[in-house]
């Protein structure tokens, strides 16, 4: 049973993602106008030469922060788990 | 001055202050715990506030959208880009504003009862981050109007909601809980990101309100639906992906465990969001409908059966809160199978989905409210275990009057909030098919049994001896349920006021998809 | 078809990845299994963002103005950092686990089991 | 387990005691030009923890425990943070919206202008890129270090016990 359910969402999943090559193509993206955008005007609006910088940190810079955020959040995690205090955490709340 | 910059930038206030609260706390706790009390204290006030101000806007002047590092905050498309967005937009229409108001009411009862529920804990100014963190990412989730910064945000909340589960390291099982939730919801947002890949490869654009414009709902747009409502399902603790749930929600703190209801719904909100706004009537609306309607009535049947046999007090509570998330998806659900036939959803389908989505704030009310009273007795005598409870009425008056409310709310029973969500959930399923109403009837009466027994068995009888000395709970957490019982109170008692006043433009804004995108684009 | 190469390389990825996640029961093989899904995510988003005879979106002494498109590589290294905290926090779980079980094995603990 | 266990070589130690300031110096040009060429704060971060990484693998924990305060990481990682949302913050402050590029083309730091097509690149260019640039490198510094500590840290209470 678990077996079969396994292997059934396998094969969902799997041919599932397999149309994505009949709706996509390699090397030919079907809209490009937004990053056309940021290809012309970018590095004037910017003053950057490097685009990926000026999407990541400008025009997507909130993304970045969040991304920098999750990374303080994964340390904070971190070091909840392994904080020196064994034995003096009340159990009242079991 | 300071009246004026507020509002100018209330959408990304509500996420930047809690942002800034957590970069902050780390250092700030440091100094001494009063410093960190006032601070997380300070922080969340002053989000809820700001929150509560940019809700009542949009609710008076209409969708608000607030554009990341244009020249002005309103230019949404520049001049020169040919009528597209490019950049990150918060888009807060009417429905963002209802999560906000539940995010900032239940975000400050919480903390409140936190200050006190949780001040012997070791490392709080971590503890305290990782929760400014969680309040900010729900904050975000609902205001965003990116589907990638939706995603960024989906993984801040469920990385701050692992690591708040996994606190009580001591605990091996709180770990296993919290490595189960996280890898589950690592996975789902993966699926989610599989998702925004191919809409971008298919449309060139992030933006919820561009991609609605363009979409032309081809196969892999049907591929890249099934993959959000799978991942956001799952998130939101609906039932084939449900078994995380009670495990996380019983071993996390209950402060935390009240905030990861208000997390879940936000899930559910995103789920609303996008298939409303993104896909609209563009999908196959009857099977989604009928998607969503089945994992809701399943949800409801199997964790009320689940939640019956419960001994542990909390993951009875967390049962309940499946079941629960049934109601909203089988309402909104009834709505969405009619959202191609105009009469029938003048005619019923508008009213589920108002029930529906007032069972969401309903529902983060009454549970946030239940597992405040809980982690309240387990804060006192220092177990869950019901068996092991007995006669604390005597002892516990004012958590008994909380406990009642919320568990009377829960069973839908009037006047009480869940009634009002209840009712019209009932009315209008009823005209849909009259079985699902029934079913849902069915689960409410469950739901009034299991309360029942566990208020037996947790307050009344003797008063136990190894109980005696055990003491009403103290005042801030008392304050902190008397918050959120006031709000049932009221909700209840007055719901066609809220149901006018908050309810009702949320479900319109769901519904009128135009409206949304017109926001973002049409404003050039 | 074969053009197409790099989306069916990211068929067969996700599909190990998810061979892996549901058929083993050691934790940190599981991990290893989460991040080749990552992997084919950030793979699939950087192949959709390529443009045939493109150059790295790069100004600075460009060889050539056809350039690829800049916004999937900005979200695969927001997706690749979000990774690398993923697995800080799923590695220090499984440690925990480790110490207090003995075992990573998600068979034998059975604790939560009810 | 002794501590000398953990050591390594002698040889090891003053090679990467040699190493450390040149991937730290990598590191930082990488954060640098950032905005020039391929690279940026979270690359260089990276390189930068490295060389934090090289170190601790050639010293035991209990050496590195000595050499390293936790506090100051906790201000690098905070510190790097405040930076960059405040260099989005100060678009607001001076009227603009979160996240405004108030630097770029200004004349003044980073302030040179560009125009388009290709160049040489000029370091003193793009707004607040820089200094974001420097702060996610900071902040992923002090991140990744502290997430290789605390899991050190880990390690070695499982063998105490």
């Amino acid at each position: 049973m678990r077996k079969a359910v396994t292997y059934v969402s396998l094969a969902i999943i799997t041919i599932g993602l397999l149309m994505i090559p009949l709706g996509l193509e390699f090397g030919k993206p079907h809209h490009t106008d937004m990053d056309d955008y940021f290809l012309r005007f970018g590095q004037e609006q910017t003053a950057t030469n490097n685009q990926c910088t000026s999407v990541t940190f400008d025009f997507r810079g909130f993304d970045t922060l969040g991304e920098s955020t999750v990374l303080f959040t994964a340390v904070i995690g971190v070091a909840l788990m392994f904080r020196r205090f064994y034995g003096g955490e009340d159990d009242a709340d079991e | 001055m300071i009246t004026d910059f507020v509002i100018k930038n209330a959408p990304i206030l509500v996420v930047a202050i809690p942002l800034i609260g957590a970069f902050l706390c780390p250092l700030v706790g440091r100094i001494s715990p009063m410093w960190r009390k006032t601070w997380v204290l300070g922080i969340v006030t002053v989000t809820s506030l700001i929150a509560i101000l940019l809700a009542s806007m949009v609710l008076t002047h209409g969708a608000i959208t607030y554009v990341f590092g244009a020249s002005t905050s309103d230019l949404t498309v520049p001049i020169d880009s040919g009528g597209i967005p490019v950049r990150i937009i918060f888009t807060v229409d009417a429905m963002s504003a209802f999560m906000e108001v539940i995010t900032a009411l239940v975000g400050f009862s919480v903390i409140l009862y936190s200050m006190v529920a949780d001040k012997e804990r070791s490392n709080l100014e971590q503890y305290y981050t990782l929760f400014l963190l969680l309040i900010c990412s729900v904050m975000g989730m609902v205001t965003t109007g990116d589907l990638f910064n939706f995603f960024v945000f989906i993984e801040i909340s469920s990385m701050a909601s692992a690591g708040l589960v996994a606190y009580r390291v001591e605990k091996g099982r709180a770990i296993e809980a919290a490595i189960k939730y996280f890898m589950v919801s690592t996975i789902a947002a993966i699926f989610f990101l599989f998702a925004i890949a191919i809409l971008y490869g298919q449309y060139n654009a992030l933006n919820i309100a561009m991609l609605a414009e363009r979409l032309q709902f081809t196969l892999l747009d049907k591929i890249a639906l099934i993959l959000i409502v799978m991942a956001l399902a799952t998130k939101c603790g609906a039932v084939p992906m449900h078994f995380w749930t009670p495990d996380a929600y019983t071993l996390a703190p209950s402060s935390v465990t009240a905030m990861l209801v208000v997390t879940s719904q936000a899930s559910l909100y995103g789920l609303f969001r996008f298939v409303f706004t993104l896909y609209h009537l563009h999908l196959n609306y009857v099977m989604i409908g009928w998607f969503l309607i089945i994992i809701g009535v399943l949800s409801m049947v199997i964790g009320v059966t689940m939640a019956i046999p419960q001994k542990d007090v909390k993951r009875l509570m967390a049962y309940h809160a499946i079941s629960q998330t049934g109601y909203m998806l089988l309402g909104v659900g009834v709505g969405l199978a009619v959202l191609g036939d105009s009469t029938q959803l003048t005619r019923f389908g508008i009213i589920a989905m108002e029930g529906g989505i007032f069972h969401i704030i309903n529902h983060a009310m009454y549970k946030g409210l239940l597992f405040l009273t809980a982690g309240a007795i387990i804060f006192r005598i220092g177990s869950r275990d019901m068996n092991r409870m007995g006669g604390l009425g005597h002892s516990m008056k004012y958590t008994m009057i909380f406990f009642i409310i919320g568990a009377l709310s829960i069973a839908g029973i009037p006047p009480f909030n869940g009634f009002a969500s209840k009712l019209l959930i009932y009315e209008s399923v009823y005209l849909f098919n009259p079985f699902l109403a029934i079913i849902a009837m069915v689960v409410s009466i469950l739901t009034l049994a299991s309360f029942v027994k566990v208020f037996h068995s947790i307050f009344m009888g003797p008063p136990l001896p190894e109980y005696s000395n055990v003491k009403e709970a103290p005042l801030p957490m008392l304050i902190g349920m008397g918050i959120l019982a006031l709000g049932i109170l009221l909700f209840g008692l007055f719901p066609q006021t809220v149901i006018d006043t908050l309810v009702h433009p949320a479900t319109a804004a769901l519904l009128n998809q135009s409206s949304y995108v017109n926001a973002v684009i049409g404003g050039v | 078809m074969f053009w197409n190469l790099p989306y069916f390389t990211v068929v067969i990825l996700t599909f190990i990845a998810i061979l892996i996640i549901l058929t083993k029961k050691n934790l940190v093989k599981i991990l290893l299994g989460i991040n080749i899904l990552e992997s084919a995510v950030n793979l699939l988003i950087i192949s959709i963002g390529y443009r045939e005879g493109g150059v790295a979106p790069i100004f600075t002494l460009a060889p050539s103005m056809t350039m690829v498109l800049p916004t999937p590589q900005a979200l695969v290294l927001t997706s690749i950092v979000i990774g690398v905290a993923t697995s800080a926090l799923l590695l220090s779980f499984t440690m925990v686990i480790y110490r207090k079980y003995g075992t990573v094995d998600v068979e034998k603990m059975k604790e939560l089991r009810e | 387990m002794g501590v000398k266990m953990m050591r390594m070589s002698k040889i090891v130690r003053i090679s990467a005691d040699l190493l450390y300031p040149f991937i730290v110096i990598f590191g930082w040009y990488v954060i640098m030009h950032g905005h020039l060429t391929p690279g940026g704060g979270f690359q260089g971060g990276a390189v930068v923890a490295t060389g934090t990484a090289l170190v601790i693998v050639a010293y035991s924990y209990q050496d590195i425990k000595t050499m390293i305060n936790k506090t100051v990481l906790w201000f690098q990682e905070s510190g790097g943070l405040m930076l960059f949302i405040g260099a989005g913050l100060g678009g607001l402050v001076i009227g603009f919206p979160f996240f405004y590029n108030w630097l770029a083309n200004s004349g003044s730091l980073f302030g040179t202008t560009v125009i388009y097509g290709p160049n040489p690149g000029e370091l003193n260019t793009a707004g607040f890129l820089p200094l974001m640039n420097i702060a996610v490198g900071t902040e992923v510094w002090g991140g990744l270090t502290m997430v290789l500590l605390y899991m050190l840290s880990g390690l070695e209470k499982r063998e105490e016990a």
